[in-house]
């Protein structure tokens, strides 16, 4: 079972990402789950999600402790003391960030051995008009875990969204997924 | 019993509880008399036809009339109404032209030669005489009729009425009398014009080939009159100025006359003189009546009459007597008069003050007397004893004598109205036909009518009461008659006006606000008189219904 | 006086009662106090109202009497739920005809502690969302099926059980609420007072809000015997006497503007209506200052409404206060 | 067909195939997402119905009461502070008899204020008299929803789904949602036999005497008891349909010679249940998945429980001064069983404290004592307790260190 924890804060759609990302493995025959971990935070405030994949059922309904992957959509919440706790030994970073995967670990003075910068705000602002970074750092977390195919996530944001949002996402994720590497953590999603 | 899914219920099951067991008092509906009832001296009872008028029945309404009094186009002109001085609905607005509805009623039945329904009695139905074909008379034949009894009148006068002819055509015109008597002597009644007791027929006569006599013979004998004895030698009585004029439509010459008395015979004849171009004065010891202070002191003449009267510029001097005749020679100049009132002596009783130092000269070249008349005895004098009246009781019975009665202006005690004597006939002639056929003699009803402050006036608008037209003082002329009558909207306007004292109005009140729908309406059950019956078994006894009732219908009883 | 009293059969009674020529939405037998004003009320909306309605009737005397289990005096689909939701349950009952396409219109009854107090909040929302309601109160001024204890309808200085009138204290403190104000702020079609003084008001305005499509609302002035302290046969004398002295406003209000009053053709003195009624009786000492000063205060109140509601008559008027009652022969008004 | 679903979207997509007429909506966290979701179905023409926004939980009850009266299917959806403000309704609903269906959106109730999920609301209303039917997770609250229609108007009881509020219906999932034919097949039309209707005017809501009320009641508990049928029933039904049980009454999971078992209500069962695959060195235990709380199963419970000798009640609700609130009429239904089990009583997860799979290596632990303890909240932090209540919490810790600082 892979688990992924998401943190956002209210207003980046979080939970969305979440639940597009528990959405794209269903649709590929996965089982899957997602749920923002329920608090009562309004706009600006952090916020966590949790995805977990699996090929069988998924009965547990805990939360994620131990997640296989951050996916952090927001630089500042690094600053947060407990934002990596849990994290499994080997287990990765995705960080919404504006400096590149090179320069941010050193100019923060963190390990740089398991955290990926995408600078989706950035992107979302260039294709989205908004900076909605979410849909951005899935298309990337695909691209590095190869857990799911690129069109299952085009098809999980075709159920949720139409007409120009759709596209303007699709050319978004479409973008990210440039910028990324591929199947950097792939090792780490078979484990 | 099987409790219900939910407890829910069937619809209308409270039915089953009889909700009448918490009464301690209950409705019931109370007819009571209305004032204009219980004030007419015919026993007429006008909200009964007002009622029927109200509804649209003014052929209904004239035979609910009827059956009290035969005369309605006459009465209606002539009477004094004292059903309008007693009608509630005056401590209101103003109380029911009920004399005009009357008359109206009267007048259609005239117009539409409506017949009385009455059936012509058996030939070998008992046999009554009546004397005098006055008002008195020919209520009391009519009435004997109605009971299934055979009647012959013998009126000493060529034609039937009596005193109606003494009473002006302005105020009664002489075919509705006619058309009246006639309708009434239609209905069976055998007439004897020309028959004078003690001339033509006699009182032992009648006694033997009747089974009753009813005697109606009025008071024709004008009162003597006198001024410390004195007359004037070409004197004119009342009484017989009437008759004249009644007869041959003229008055003696004469410029200026005093009229010597305050009833309507006074008036009548003042009115007449005025028509003719005499200076007219009448003196009289009663006191010119005020509709909003009525006094026992008041002239006895009708107030409408004496209103128009003084319309058509008679003078009256109330309040004063004649003190001395002024002659010249035996020929009357003029008359002194004083002020006077009655006043109270310490007994309470009233007599007459006449004020020192008052005195006035009236310049009349007449003086005529019109102070009252007397029974003519003639004929009748065993049964008068030397009385000026006979003596009654109350079903007009002469006191000592079982089949003879008597009614009408010859009875001691009588106001002297033809509604009065219409009473009396219809009176003497139910307790002569309950003795013939061996009835219970009629009872009376004597129980105060219904207040005022019994009534709900919340239920009722102000509304003017309906005036007939009069004619103006300058076209009072001859005969023209001065009152016109009311049209039939106006008269169904007038009837509804009518409070229905202790009557059912059937204005659904009842029926409407109670609570516990303890009320039912229905024409085919009530009775009484009502349109609603009480359903006792839910009946709580609130009262609701007796408080709202607007005309005092019903009343509260404890249980 | 000969009675009446048992002339008529049961049988015919039985059949009269069938045959009556008006809707009987409440049948006799019904547990009311005498003289019930509220009773009489509710039987005359129905009457007006027709078969063709349901009714959602909160918790209150209303119900009690009318509902003793396994009896109802009800012959109109009928229900009861709580206290506090008559609105929600019309607007239920509504959303379900509506949903079914049925014709059947809505009554909620409710007193006016159900409907001032605690079941304000629903029908504040079932006027909002304009449900196709005709909602009635019949304002009897105090919680009487608890034992006649204050509601913020009942009138300023009245004494009830919970606002006693004592050496420190003269009966309520505070004024009536003006619930007539306040829905008809919710911008509804039709809002209107009257009395059950006023049976053809009462019944004209009915049929007036059974045709109105959307929320409609009636506020009946009824009497209560027991909680007001008059004479039971009184109830309808008191009801009168409210809406001649001013005290009663008989108005009536379109999308919360004055559309119509009855004028009041002579406004009587205030002491005319509370010295017929006990729960104002500690007014009438006349050794008492303060007595005096609420005595002049409930006139103010009175004076004040006159002024406000432009109820000063001018001249007789058939609709007025003196006219809206008047009684023919034959009971025609009444239709 | 499996769609991933957040649990919210599936329950309004699921009462929209139950073709109610009438719908309250009010929102209140978590179960807003309910409401919403069927307010979208009828904006986009996928339901017709009449949704009514009422102003209150209060208002949401007495409208499809009121709308079920007169003849009409219904729903509307609370959670916490909404049940309890309609609990008043509640019971009149279920007294009237009337059906329905209602989902619990199970939360904590304030105060303190918590937002989050345990089951102390319905437990709160647990006397209602509505049937109370348990899911523990989404599958289960769809399947169960169109039965608790079936079952509503089969018994004229209400029926109350309870779902954990955001543990099921803020959790996408892959859920199967029923073709529209395959409900309409199983759920006939709602024909309401006490329906208000002017052609045959009943009153309801009448009062009944002291005379007539115990045999309201015990009709009323009896009607429940006998709804233990029409609830396996329906359950059977459903699952020759679709293929899936929904739970029936209670169920059982787990080796037939177990002597520990855990009886839970709610979506606790699925992390106990992967816990027991996690903890394979534990003894092995049954899991008994109470489903339906109203009507009580007691015979199926003392079946579900032959061979026990540990049986831990595990809750998500308290009653305080007492405890455990399940766990006393599991013991009520157990007494003189011969061979009853011992019966621990704990509540875990209040306010939405997350119940890790660790929760059940510590229930293992906690029933290693030579008596049964007193109810204890299993995950309750002592050291967290306020200074001046610190007294109470005794069941769970050292007791000697508590005297101390008392």
């Amino acid at each position: 079972m892979i688990e992924v924890r998401i943190h956002g804060r209210g207003g980046q759609g979080n939970v969305v990402a979440a639940y597009l990302l528990a959405t794209a493995a269903i649709n590929e025959g996965w089982h899957a789950q997602a749920f923002p971990a329920f608090g009562a935070e309004r706009r600006g405030a952090p916020v966590v999600a949790f995805v977990r994949l699996n090929h069988t059922p998924i009965k547990r309904r805990s939360q994620v402790l131990a997640p296989d992957y951050l996916i952090i959509q927001d630089e500042a919440l690094m600053n947060v003391p407990s934002i990596t706790d849990g994290l499994k030994s080997g287990g990765n970073i995705l960080l919404n960030a504006a400096n590149s995967r090179d320069q941010y670990p050193t100019e923060n003075n963190v390990d740089n051995s398991n955290l990926i910068t995408l600078p989706a705000t950035h992107l979302a602002q260039q294709y989205l008009g908004r900076p909605v970074p979410n849909t951005a750092l899935l298309s990337a977390f695909l691209k590095l875990t190869d857990l799911l195919p690129h069109s299952s996530l085009i098809q999980s944001l075709e159920e949720r969204f139409t007409g120009a949002v759709l596209e303007k996402n699709i050319a978004l994720i479409e973008a990210a997924a440039e910028t990324i590497p591929a199947n950097l953590w792939k090792q780490n999603a078979n484990a | 019993m099987k409790l219900t899914r939910g407890g829910f219920a069937y619809p209308g099951t409270t039915l089953g509880y009889k909700t009448g067991t918490w009464r301690i008092q209950h409705p019931e509906h109370a007819h009571w008399r209305a004032p204009c009832h219980a004030a007419c001296p015919a026993g007429e009872d006008p909200q009964a036809y007002l009622a029927a008028l109200d509804e649209g029945n003014p052929r209904d309404a004239w035979e609910i009339l009827i059956k009290v009094n035969p005369l309605p186009a006459i009465t209606g002109r002539v009477c004094p109404h004292p059903c309008e001085a007693g009608c509630n609905r005056g401590q209101y607005d103003e109380p029911l032209a009920i004399h005009s509805i009357e008359r109206h009623l009267g007048d259609e039945a005239i117009a539409h030669q409506w017949l009385y329904p009455v059936n012509k009695p058996s030939e070998k139905a008992p046999h009554v005489a009546v004397v005098g074909a006055g008002p008195a008379g020919l209520s009391a034949a009519y009435h004997l009729v109605r009971q299934g009894i055979q009647v012959t009148i013998f009126d000493e006068m060529s034609e039937p009425g009596g005193t109606l002819f003494t009473i002006p055509d302005y105020r009664l015109p002489r075919q509705v009398v006619r058309s009246e008597i006639e309708r009434l002597l239609d209905t069976g009644i055998t007439l004897q014009s020309n028959h004078k007791l003690g001339r033509n027929i006699h009182l032992q006569e009648l006694q033997q080939d009747y089974a009753a006599i009813f005697l109606g013979p009025g008071v024709m004998k004008s009162r003597e009159w006198s001024v410390d004895g004195v007359t004037p030698n070409d004197l004119h009585e009342g009484l017989h100025l009437l008759k004249r004029w009644s007869d041959v439509s003229s008055v003696p010459d004469m410029k200026s006359a005093a009229v010597i008395g305050g009833g309507n015979t006074a008036i009548d004849i003042a009115r007449i003189l005025k028509r003719n171009g005499v200076d007219t004065h009448i003196v009289i010891h009663s006191s010119l009546p005020d509709p909003k202070n009525p006094s026992e002191d008041d002239m006895r003449a009708i107030p409408r009459e004496i209103e128009q009267a003084l319309e058509e510029g008679v003078q009256i001097h109330d309040h004063h007597g004649i003190k001395r005749l002024i002659l010249r020679g035996e020929k009357l100049t003029g008359i002194e008069i004083v002020r006077m009132r009655k006043l109270r002596n310490a007994a309470g009783r009233l007599h007459r003050v006449a004020f020192e130092g008052t005195e006035s000269i009236l310049h009349v070249d007449q003086v005529i007397p019109a102070i009252g008349q007397v029974i003519e005895a003639t004929g009748m004098e065993n049964l008068l004893n030397g009385s000026s009246w006979f003596k009654v009781n109350e079903w007009g019975q002469i006191a000592g004598k079982d089949n003879i009665y008597a009614g009408g202006d010859a009875i001691e005690g009588n106001g002297g109205t033809v509604t009065e004597a219409i009473g009396n006939g219809r009176i003497a002639a139910e307790a002569i036909a309950a003795n013939l056929n061996k009835n219970e003699l009629p009872t009376f009803n004597k129980a105060e009518p219904i207040s005022f402050t019994s009534l709900n006036m919340e239920y009722f608008e102000p509304a003017p009461r309906v005036e007939e037209a009069i004619l103006p003082v300058e076209e009072r002329v001859g005969e023209a008659e001065i009152e016109s009558g009311l049209t039939g909207r106006e008269a169904a306007r007038e009837a509804n006006r009518c409070f229905a004292c202790g009557n059912c109005l059937r204005c659904d009140n009842c029926w409407t606000l109670c609570p516990d729908s303890a009320v039912l309406k229905t024409d085919e059950v009530a009775f009484d008189g009502s349109y609603y019956v009480f359903d006792y078994d839910y009946c709580k006894g609130c009262g609701l219904c007796a408080s709202e009732c607007p005309t005092g219908y019903i009343r509260m009883l404890d249980e | 006086m000969k009675t009446n009293k048992r002339a008529v059969t049961a049988d015919m009674l039985v059949h009269l009662r069938k045959n009556q020529p008006r809707f009987e939405g409440i049948e006799s037998g019904h547990r009311a106090c005498l003289g019930c004003g509220e009773a009489l009320a509710a039987r005359l909306v129905t009457e007006a109202a027709g078969p063709e309605v349901m009714i959602a009737n909160a918790t209150g005397c209303l119900e009690i009497f009318t509902t003793p289990w396994p009896e109802s005096a009800w012959r109109l689909p009928w229900m009861h739920s709580l206290f506090e939701n008559t609105g929600a349950i019309a607007a239920g009952m509504e959303a379900a005809l509506k949903a079914q396409g049925k014709p059947t219109k809505v009554l909620a009854f409710g007193g006016d502690g159900a409907t001032f107090d605690i079941g304000f909040q629903a029908l504040s929302g079932m006027l909002e969302r304009g449900h196709n309601v005709l909602y009635v109160c019949f304002d009897n001024e105090a919680y009487m099926n608890t034992g006649i204890q204050r509601s913020s309808s009942t009138p300023h200085a009245a004494m009830t059980t919970t606002s006693p009138p004592g050496s420190e204290r003269m009966g309520k403190r505070h004024l009536k609420k003006n619930i007539l104000t306040i829905v008809a702020a919710h911008q509804i079609p039709y809002a209107a007072t009257t009395s059950v003084a006023y049976a053809s008001d009462l019944r004209k305005k009915v049929r007036r809000a059974m045709e109105i499509e959307g929320p409609t609302f009636l506020q009946i002035h009824s009497p209560c015997p027991l909680g007001w302290g008059h004479d039971s046969a009184h109830s309808i004398k008191v009801a009168r006497l409210a809406v001649q002295t001013g005290l009663f406003p008989v108005i009536e209000l379109e999308r919360s503007e004055l559309i119509g009053s009855m004028p009041i053709r002579h406004p009587r003195p205030v002491t005319d209506y509370l010295k017929l009624q006990q729960r104002f009786r500690h007014l009438f000492n006349k050794d008492d200052a303060r007595a005096v000063e609420e005595l002049a205060h409930i006139q103010a109140l009175a004076d004040h409404n006159i002024k406000h509601y432009c109820l000063d008559g001018e001249g007789m008027d058939a609709l007025d206060s003196d006219g809206a009652d008047t009684v023919r022969r034959g009971g025609m008004r009444w239709a | 067909m499996l769609k991933a679903l957040e649990g919210s979207q599936a329950i309004a997509q699921t009462v929209a195939l139950c073709r109610p007429q009438v719908v309250a909506a009010y929102p209140i966290t978590p179960q807003t997402h309910i409401v919403e979701n069927i307010a979208k179905l009828v904006a986009d023409g996928k339901m017709d119905c009449e949704l009514v926004s009422v102003e209150s939980e209060f208002s949401a009850a007495s409208l499809v009461l009121g709308a079920a009266s007169a003849g009409s299917r219904t729903y509307t959806a609370s959670a916490s502070q909404g049940i309890l403000l309609m609990s008043e309704v509640l019971y009149n609903i279920a007294g009237l008899r009337v059906p329905m269906v209602l989902t619990c959106a199970n939360r904590a109730i304030s105060a303190p204020l918590s937002i989050w999920n345990d089951q102390q609301d319905s437990m709160a209303v647990r006397d209602a008299g509505w049937i109370q039917l348990y899911c523990a997770d989404n599958q289960e609250a769809v399947d169960t929803t169109i039965q608790a229609y079936r079952i509503a108007e089969a018994t004229e009881l209400p029926v109350m789904v309870c779902m954990d509020g955001f543990t099921l219906t803020h959790t996408l999932e892959p859920i199967d949602i029923p073709e529209q034919d395959m409900v309409d097949s199983y759920l006939p039309p709602f024909n309401f036999k006490r329906a208000l209707d002017p052609a045959n005017p009943t009153s309801v809501g009448t009062l009944v005497s002291p005379d007539f009320y115990s045999e309201a009641r015990h009709s009323h508990h009896h009607a429940l008891l006998d709804a233990a049928d029409e609830i396996i029933a329906a359950d059977n039904d459903w699952k020759q349909l679709s293929g899936r049980s929904a739970g029936g009454l209670l169920s059982v999971d787990g080796p037939d010679d177990a002597r520990i078992g855990i009886l839970t209500l709610g979506s606790v069962f699925g992390t106990l249940s992967e816990a027991r695959d996690e903890y394979t060195e534990l003894p092995p235990t049954k899991l008994i998945k109470l489903r339906s709380y109203r009507p009580f199963p007691v015979d199926a419970l003392r079946h579900a429980c032959a061979g026990l000798t540990e049986l831990i009640v595990l809750e998500r609700a308290i009653s305080p001064g007492y405890g455990g609130i399940v766990s006393a009429e599991v013991q009520m239904a157990l007494s003189g069983k011969p061979d009853m089990p011992r019966i621990h009583s704990f509540a875990v997860g209040l306010g939405g404290r997350d119940i890790p799979l660790d929760i059940y290596r510590k229930l293992h632990a906690a029933i290693k004592v030579p008596e049964p303890r007193a109810f204890s909240i299993i995950d309750v932090e002592p050291e967290k307790l306020p200074v001046e209540d610190h007294g109470i919490e005794s069941a769970n810790t050292d007791s000697n260190q508590q005297r101390s600082i008392s």
